[in-house]
């Protein structure tokens, strides 16, 4: 079966764009990576988007009203925060099935600005009633369960915040560029123990896109030079463990997702040179250090601690600025990840570029659940 | 006054919570015979080993210990801030999430594992039609 | 590339089930047809979701969580009325890719009972006043086209919905098994002519599941002599065409979708023994004779009038009752013709059995836009 | 009266309708350099021909020609009925959808390509500020 490469790739710069629709944020992400392909959309086979609160909309075949119609099939998947991820694996399946050689796939999101999460059911609200449903307590819940089995601080997950801001100061396509030392995100609003408001991912409006081939298309076109292999491509959702149907479990499926990952690409998590992994609040990085094997068990705090996974660490991880600081616009996070790692694969990053990088991995998990991993390469 | 207008009494504020006529409330389970997994409320199929046909229903017990907690300072419009969201492994099986109660919000003084009890009260909201509701919450056990 | 073969195919009976969850209803379908091929969840790898109304709720994994969680990769599609039909052909992707031997689709959906259709929007409510957006005058518009093209008349239209009830006397799946004459018909209240409300499709809940394995797996497990090929499995979305931003085109994107399925099976039209089209209103189907060539561009009146496509004619259409009688659980409806074809391939139609049929079609096209087109094959 | 609360003048019911200060309502359009086709508000690219820097803002014509129709009987709460839902093409190009005014709502009585000429007024409906808004409509042309 041929190896799938991306032969275009990019993001809008994210931020709060209430005024403009949902297919046109997706337009413009589309239009981008097919200019950094130098195609143009009569040329691809098949469209793959990625929408979770616009789901049901059909806004893949809505983007192609503003870009181009010929008729291509259109696939609209919404999997959570993996909903990005998810389009981008069911365009890799198509060309691995032979069906296609070349597809467009496109995340994008327009958010709201409150909280995430807490069920209506009938009868009456039961948010702050039997628990809380937020997403901040889901996963400071989750914080709070690994500080039970290996003593992780709230000065620990707070320094994940602290890096991933600093990183942010690098990518002019981040929602924001500003330092928060580590008093201010300690001391910044609580929201939930022990995530304060600023160890919780941005919401933002956002798209990203890629464009992917088969090695017999991108030779074909003269588009190798660029290319970013795909060297595996997994998804899982979450077995069933003890606690899984009260407390969502993001580590089992996201250990298993690892493991098929580095099986396919017939690496370890010590070939890696970059991640972008989902940390959507500061507690899930140490968390997802560990589900990816960056470090051992129980060994996440000591990781930020070390400073390990800063920019020129041993293992950059959130070199974009995360979650935490890029933003996270749900359906578009699965793609801007992979632009990331495919940008410094490119040896494209400008200032924030891990030099060197030949190989990188971009992970995504979301609530529900679903957990995507993409590890890529650069073509030597 | 017309029977019609009688107010019943309250309604549980989950399914899965159990008000018995003259008994005392309790949450309910299935276990399922095949492999020993624990749910809370009905099932279809064991999601641990997918047998469908051995499930039992039984009454999840009223003790228990804290898995994981959060005190959350931020939550919807309304919602009376802080409160401790507790997931508590109860004994005997079954994991549930509730409001842990009577302990001060702060971490040092909620120990993982601390033993608690399911206690049953009004949950203090009513519905659109004016109903009122049995809730269930966590307190310390000792 | 592998073959893929249905193995195991079923639905629930469509009604009314608002009492019901999305989950439960589709854990039921998908245990069904886990039932019909005699596997269970543990041997699936992967699961496809078709769910259109609440596509941003990861409905399957949530059916997993009812019916077994192995940790299996998840993908939720959303395609308007192809919503069911895209997640079948992902699967079938997955297959042809070589990822995935043996994966689970389920289609389900719960409906209100309303008209669909109408767009809010900011301001002031265009309905009715900007002429009306709503599904039934969406297709009664294309129905006057039809009209205008070839002077198709209400009569005519009227027809098919006499004849869909008709064959749902036979069906005990089928949301209702009763006979309407034609004056019954045409008398019916008048939604938007030429449609009345016998003419309009069911809104109803239901779910409908089908599994899929490669030649080789389908061999390994014995299940060969239930199973049904899939011989072809198209997806197209509209192209441009002057009046389709305005006047959405189901006929383009259908016809492209046709003829794709044909040269992939390698048959025209005049090899099907049966056929299930997407009769979301009665007009609807006429104008889908033509675009699957099941007669002559022109000629859909001629063919309902000589009773062509009655069980026992020279094509039967619809022989379950149809969306206008069976009804239309929109994400579930995709796999439901999947599976009606299915049975009958399988000579296990019962009363309503075409007979010595050896090949058939199902096709769906929602709002959008979205064909889907399967071509199935009994297995000699 | 202060200036804060005087009534600005009607609103346009969609973007592309235009109200010009002084002059007559009218609808805008795009027309690809390229291609030629037409589009009915702004874009972003040509749908037909993909080409993105030959738009040319234009004037959408005032005539045109009925081409499918449907007589409404059945529409959303509150919505008077029956009414004609109708595609129109404009000459010069450019389609679309409105109510068909001042003809029997009888399929006798709308024969396809009839000519009709697009007229504007006020929508009837006001909005939660209780601004006004001009719509468009059809009516026949002789
Ligand atoms: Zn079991
Ligand atoms: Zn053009």
């Amino acid at each position: 079966m041929s190896d799938v490469y991306i032969v275009g790739t990019d993001m809008i710069r994210f931020g709060r764009f209430p005024e403009r629709t949902v297919p046109d944020l997706g337009a413009e992400a589309a239009l981008m990576a097919l200019d950094d392909a130098g195609l143009n959309i009569g040329q691809m086979q098949a469209m793959y988007c990625g929408n979770l609160m616009q789901s049901g909309n059909t806004i893949g075949q809505k983007i192609l009203q503003e870009i181009g119609q010929t008729g291509i099939p259109v696939v609209n998947c919404a999997n959570a925060c993996a909903t990005g991820a998810t389009a981008l694996r069911e365009g890799w399946m198509a060309i691995k099935a032979g069906v296609y050689d070349l597809v467009l796939c496109v995340g994008v999101e327009q958010m709201g600005r409150g909280l995430l999460g807490g069920g209506a059911s009938s009868g009456i609200p039961t948010e702050g009633l039997l628990g809380s449903g937020t997403m901040p307590t889901l996963f400071s819940e989750l914080g709070m369960e690994h500080s039970r089995k290996y003593g992780t601080t709230f000065e620990q997950f707070a320094k994940v915040s602290v890096k991933n801001h600093e990183h942010s100061m690098k990518n002019a396509k981040a929602m924001y560029q500003k330092e928060t030392p580590l008093d201010m995100v300690m001391n910044a609003e609580m929201i939930s123990f022990p995530n304060t408001k600023l160890m919780c991912s941005v919401n933002v409006d956002g798209s990203a896109a890629a464009v992917l081939a088969s090695e017999k298309k991108a030779k074909e076109l003269g588009l190798m030079s660029r290319a970013v292999r795909i060297k595996a491509s997994a998804l899982t959702s979450d077995p069933f463990t003890d606690h899984d149907l009260t407390l969502p479990d993001f580590n089992t499926c996201t250990r298993m997702c690892a493991q098929q990952a580095f099986e396919m690409a017939g690496i370890g998590p010590e070939d890696l040179n970059l991640v972008e992994l989902h940390d959507c609040f500061a507690t899930a990085e140490i968390m997802h250090y560990e589900n990816l094997g960056l470090c051992a068990e129980g060994d996440g705090g000591k990781l930020i601690d070390e400073g390990a996974t800063y920019w020129g660490g041993r293992i950059p991880v959130n070199v974009s600025g995360g979650l935490l600081s890029k933003g996270h616009p749900l359906g578009a996070t699965g793609i801007a990840g992979v632009y990331e790692v495919s940008t410094h694969l490119r040896g494209e990053a400008g200032p924030r570029q891990v030099e060197g990088a030949t190989i990188g991995l971009a992970h995504v998990v979301g609530l529900g659940n679903a957990a995507a991993i993409h590890i890529l390469e650069k073509v030597t | 006054m017309s029977e019609a207008t009688a107010t019943a009494g309250p309604l549980p504020v989950v399914p899965y919570l159990k008000l018995p006529e003259g008994g005392s409330p309790y949450l309910e389970g299935t276990k399922c015979g095949n492999c020993g997994a624990v749910y809370v409320g009905p099932r279809r199929a064991c999601s641990s080993c997918f047998s469908r046909d051995q499930f039992e229903t039984i009454r999840l017990q009223n003790t228990g210990k804290l898995y994981t907690y959060t005190i959350v300072y931020r939550s919807f419009p309304g919602v009376e801030t802080p409160f401790v969201s507790a997931v508590v492994d109860l004994d005997g099986g079954g994991t549930i999430k509730g409001n842990l109660i009577n302990v001060d919000p702060n971490p040092e003084s909620i120990p993982f594992d601390m033993p608690v009890r399911v206690v049953f009260k009004d949950a203090g909201r009513k519905d659109a039609e004016g109903n009122s509701y049995t809730a269930y919450f966590f307190e310390p056990a000792e």
